[in-house]
C-alpha cells in the first residue's frame, strides 16, 4: 500500500517533469552549470593543493653532526632523531659523498674545490618531515630539537623559502577554502531560487490542490521528488561535463607538462559524490522554501 | 463528529462577517442549511455569493462569526483536518479552477487519487462522470483547449466525482446554453434526490424560478431573506 | 516625445519590479550570486598571476666572463648584453664581490674558503629578462645567444627551476583561464535562464498585451529595461559583496602574511565594469530568449 | 485601405474552416458583416462561436478560407501591422483576460497606453468608463479580489475605452444578474448607435430575445442560418 503510494508520487513527479520540459530543463541546466562551477573549482583547487604538497615534500631539515660523533655512533644518533615526533626519515650522508654532491652541484666554481688538502665538510643526516609537521612553525621547532641532540654541531633548513611557502600555502588554502564555500553557498541558493522560480508558477496548481482536499503530504511530496531528482540530474551532468573537460585538459596539457612533477588527477569520487548530494538537498531546500512561501492557508 | 443538537443542520452560520482591506464583502450573515436541503443564493453582482461559499470551504476564513460544518467549528479546526473538511464538499467554482497543465482525465481523477481510490475504480469513475456530461471524446484534451461551456461541464464533473456530502455549485450553468444548462441543473437535482445537500449560488431567473428550494437574497454583503421569498415563490407557481 | 515615451517605458519596468517584489528579489539575488562566483574566481586568478609573475622576475641568467677580460673591456660586453633582445638589464658582480656573497650563503660550509690562495671565482653578469621573454624557450635561446659573446665563458641559468615553473605556470594560466571562461559562460548561462523563468510567468501578460494591440516594441521594451536593470543590479551587488569579503580577508589575512612578498589587490576597475557589462548582457540576453520562444503569435 | 466593391462589409469571411488536432471548430463558414451592423452569434456549447471572434482577432489563424476586416486579408497581413489591426477591435473575452498582476485602472489604461495617447486623457477617459460600469471605487483594486461579475464589468470597460470600430463581445453578461446584464447591453447599444459594428456570441435566450439584429447559429461549427431566423423573429415580436 504505502509502495504504492510512492510509486504513484515518482510516477507524478516524472509525468510533471515531462508535462513541463522547457521548464525543467532551464532548471536542470542551471543546476547542471552552478554544479558545475563548484566543481570545476573544486577540481582546481585539488591539484593546486596537490602542487603545493610537492613542494612542501621537498621541505627538509639538514643535521650536521659535529667532529667527534665517530662512525659507530651515528646509528644511534639516527635513533634518537627519528623518536623526536614530526620526524619522517633520518638518512646520513657522509662528508665524503656531501663534497661530491657540492662539487657537482658547483660545476662552474669547481676550482675552489681543487685546491682542498682535507674535507672540511661536516658527516650529516637529511631529516624528513611528516606531513603533520609540515608547517613553518613545526619545522623550526623540530629543527631546534634536533639542535639540542649533543652529537648535533647545528641545522640548516630554508628558513626563508619555508617562509614563504608556508605564507603562500596558507593564502592558497585560506581564499582556496573561502571560495569554496562561497561558491558551495552560492550554488545552493542559486539551485534553490531555480526552483523556486520553477514552482513560483504552480502556486495556481498548488492551490487547486488544496481546495480539492489534497493534504500537504499529498501535493507536496512529488514536488519533493521532481525537486530531488532535478538536483541529483542536475548534479550528474555538471560533473560529466566537468569529467569531459578534465579528460580534454589533461589529454592535452599532459604533452607541454611532460616535464612536471605533478600528475592532475579528478575529483575523488567521495567528493564527487559530495557534490552530487549537494546538489541534491539545494533541490530539496529549495522545494522546502517555495512551500513555506506557498503553502500558508 | 457531528453534534447532537443540531444534527439536522450540516451547515450553520452565527453572525458570519468578512471583511477585506478596503470593504466589507459579508455583514453579519446567520443560515442554517439542514442535511439535504437544496439552498439558493441570489443577488446582484459583487453582492457576496462567491465570498459566502468560499467561507464554507475555507478558501478564506471568517472575520467574525462561527461557522459549523457538519458540527465541526471552521474557527477551530486544526490545519491538518482541512483537506478531510474540503472533501466533504464538491465546488463547482465560478472561475472552473482547473489545473492547466492537467488534461481534463487528470483534472477530474485528481478528487479522488486525493482521497487514495484505486487507479482501477478511478478510471471507471471518471469515465462515466465524463460521459454524463457529454464531454468523454475531450477527456486528453488541456482545460484551454476547451470551449467556456466546456470547461463547465468539466467543472461540474470534477465537483461530483467524489459524490461528495454537499454540493457547492457557484453559477454552474452560466457559460452554458439552455440544454446544457438543464442537462446540469437535472443533474444537480438528481444528486440532491440522493440526499446530497446544495447550496446554488446563481442570479439566473430561469433557474430559480424552475429550481425547488429555499432562496435567500444577498445584497451588498447583508441578506434580505424575506424579501426574496415573497418575490419568488409566485414566480415558481406561474 | 520620444524620451517621452522612453521615460514611460522605465517607469513601467520599475513598477513591474516593484509589483513582483519577491520574484525580482529572487531573480537578482540569483544573478549577484553568480557574478559573485566569477568574479571572486576572478580575483583569484589575477592574484594568484601576480604570485607567479612575482617569482618568475626572479629568474635571471648568470653570465661568467672569461680570465681574458679586462676591466676597461667590461663596459663594451655590458653592451653588447643589452644589445640582446630580450635582455631587460645587467648588471656587473666582481670576483671578490662573488666570493663574499658565497661564503654568506655558505655559512656552514665556510671552512671551504679559509684555505683559499686565490679567489677562483669569475666576474659574472647577472642579466634579467624582459617580461616577454619570462619563459623557458626564450631563456634558453637568450642564455646561448649571451654565451657567443668572445667574453663569455659560459652561462648559467636555473634550468630545471624555470622548466618546473614555465609547467605550472603554463597549467595555471590555461586551466585558470579556462575555468575564467568557463565560470564566465556558466553565469551568462544561470543570468538568462533566470530571467527566462522570470518571464514565464508573464507568458499570459505577454499574450493579452498582444490581443489589446500592443506592439511587440511596446511589451519588450520595458521587459528589457527590467531584465537590463536586474542584470546591473545583480552585477553591482555580486561586486560589493566580493569587495566587502575581500576587505575582510586582506585585513585578516596580511598579518599572517607580513613575511610575504606579494600584496593581494582587488580586481582592476575596468575588469570590475566589464564584469557588470557582461551581467547586464546576460539580462538582455535572457529577454532576448524568453521573447524567443514566447512571442511567437 | 478599404476596398472599393465591399465598402460597406467591415467583415467579410469566405468559407473559413478553423481545425485543431484533434477535430473542426468551424466548418466552411461564409458571412458578411455591415459596417455598423449588430451580429449576434449564438448555437450550443462548443459551437465554435469563440473560435469565430478568434479568428477575427488573428487569435488563430484561419485553417482555410479568406478573412477581410476592413478590407485587409487576414491571410497576407504582415506581423508588423497585427497590433494595427487589432486597435480595430474592442473585445469581452470569454475568461475576460485581465492582467492579474495589474490593477483594475492599469489593465484598462493600457489599451490607450498602447495606442500612445496622452497620460492625461488616458486619466480622465479610464475614469469615465470606470463610471458608466459603477467600478469607480475598485481601480486599484486587482481582478482576482474581484467578484465573476466585478471583472466581466472591467473587460466590457477595456473593450470599449478605445472607442474601437468593431466590438466583438464573448459572453459578455455570463456573471451578470438581470439588472447589471441591461446595463451593459445598453451600453453596447449605445456604442452601436454611435456607429460601431458589434458582434455579440452569446447563448443567453433573454439577450437574444431582446436585441435587435441578425443572429447566427452555429452547431458543431457549421452554419445553420436559416433555422435560427425562424425560430427567434417570433421570440422578439412576443
Ligand atoms: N480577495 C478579495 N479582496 C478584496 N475584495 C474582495 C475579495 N474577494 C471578493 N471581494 C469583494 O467582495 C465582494 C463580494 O464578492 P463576491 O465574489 O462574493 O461577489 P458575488 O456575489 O459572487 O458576485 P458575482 O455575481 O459578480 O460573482 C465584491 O465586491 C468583491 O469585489
Ligand atoms: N486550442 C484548441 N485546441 C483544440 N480544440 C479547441 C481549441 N479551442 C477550441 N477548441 C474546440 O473547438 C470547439 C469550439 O470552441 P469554441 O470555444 O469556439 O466554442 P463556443 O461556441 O465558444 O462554446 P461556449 O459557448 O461553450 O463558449 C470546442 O469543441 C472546443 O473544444
Ligand atoms: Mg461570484
Ligand atoms: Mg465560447
Amino acid at each position: 500500500m504505502k509502495s504504492g503510494i510512492f510509486l504513484f508520487f515518482i510516477k507524478r513527479a516524472v509525468q510533471d517533469i515531462l508535462n513541463n520540459r522547457f521548464l525543467n530543463a532551464i532548471t536542470i541546466i542551471t543546476i547542471a552549470l552552478s554544479i558545475l562551477i563548484v566543481s570545476a573549482f573544486g577540481l582546481f583547487f585539488v591539484n593546486i593543493n596537490d602542487l603545493l604538497d610537492s613542494w612542501r615534500k621537498g621541505v627538509r631539515i639538514i643535521a650536521y653532526l659535529n667532529n667527534k660523533v665517530s662512525q659507530t655512533e651515528i646509528l644511534d644518533v639516527k635513533k634518537k632523531i627519528l623518536q623526536i615526533d614530526g620526524v619522517a626519515a633520518a638518512q646520513f650522508k657522509s662528508k665524503d659523498e656531501a663534497l661530491k654532491q657540492l662539487k657537482e652541484r658547483m660545476k662552474r666554481q669547481a676550482a675552489i674545490f681543487e685546491n682542498l688538502r682535507e674535507n672540511p665538510l661536516p658527516d650529516i643526516f637529511e631529516v624528513q618531515l611528516s606531513a603533520t609537521a609540515q608547517n613553518w612553525e613545526k619545522v623550526e621547532i623540530l629543527a631546534s630539537q634536533i639542535e639540542t641532540l649533543p652529537e648535533i654541531e647545528s641545522v640548516e633548513y630554508g628558513q626563508q623559502w619555508i617562509g614563504r611557502i608556508t605564507g603562500i600555502f596558507n593564502l592558497l588554502r585560506f581564499t582556496g577554502s573561502a571560495l569554496c564555500a562561497v561558491f558551495f553557498m552560492a550554488s545552493v541558493f542559486i539551485v534553490a531560487n531555480t526552483i523556486r522560480l520553477l514552482f513560483f508558477s504552480k502556486r495556481e496548481e498548488f492551490d487547486i490542490m488544496q481546495l480539492v482536499g489534497a493534504t500537504e503530504g499529498f501535493i507536496k511530496t512529488p514536488f519533493y521528488i521532481e525537486a530531488i531528482l532535478q538536483g541529483i540530474i542536475g548534479g550528474i551532468l555538471g560533473i560529466i561535463v566537468l569529467y569531459i573537460s578534465y579528460v580534454v585538459v589533461v589529454s592535452n596539457v599532459d604533452q607541454g607538462l611532460s616535464s612536471a612533477f605533478i600528475q592532475i588527477r579528478f575529483l575523488p569520487i567521495p567528493v564527487t559524490l559530495l557534490i552530487i548530494a549537494c546538489s541534491t538537498f539545494s533541490g530539496w531546500l529549495g522545494c522546502y522554501l517555495s512551500f513555506k512561501q506557498f503553502l500558508n492557508t | 463528529m457531528t453534534d447532537k443538537g443540531n444534527e439536522d443542520n450540516i451547515i450553520r452560520l452565527f453572525h458570519v462577517h468578512k471583511r477585506y482591506a478596503t470593504h466589507s464583502a459579508l455583514v453579519d450573515i446567520s443560515v442554517d442549511v439542514a442535511r439535504n436541503e437544496l439552498l439558493m443564493v441570489t443577488g446582484p453582482s459583487g453582492a457576496g455569493k462567491s465570498t459566502l461559499l468560499k467561507l464554507l470551504y475555507l478558501g478564506e476564513p471568517a472575520s467574525e462569526g462561527q461557522i459549523l460544518i457538519d458540527g465541526i467549528n471552521l474557527a477551530r479546526i486544526s490545519r491538518a483536518r482541512i483537506p478531510f473538511l474540503r472533501r466533504k464538499f464538491g465546488i463547482i467554482f465560478q472561475d472552473y479552477k482547473l489545473i492547466p497543465s492537467k488534461t481534463v482525465y487528470e483534472n477530474i481523477a485528481l478528487v479522488l487519487e486525493v482521497s487514495g481510490y484505486k487507479s482501477s475504480f478511478i478510471q471507471k469513475k471518471v469515465a462515466s462522470v465524463l460521459r454524463t456530461v457529454g464531454m468523454e471524446e475531450r477527456q486528453h484534451a488541456y482545460p484551454q483547449s476547451l470551449s467556456g461551456g466546456e470547461q463547465q461541464r468539466i467543472a461540474f464533473a470534477r465537483a461530483v466525482v467524489g459524490d461528495p456530502q454537499i454540493i457547492l455549485a457557484d453559477e454552474p450553468t452560466g457559460s452554458l446554453d439552455a440544454d446544457s444548462a438543464n442537462i446540469i441543473m437535472n443533474l444537480l437535482r438528481e444528486y440532491h434526490g440522493r440526499g446530497t445537500t446544495l447550496i446554488i449560488a446563481t442570479h439566473d431567473k430561469a433557474i430559480l424560478r424552475k429550481t425547488q428550494g429555499r432562496t435567500i437574497y444577498l445584497n451588498d454583503g447583508r441578506l434580505e431573506n424575506k424579501i426574496v421569498n415573497i418575490e419568488k415563490k409566485p414566480a415558481i407557481t406561474l
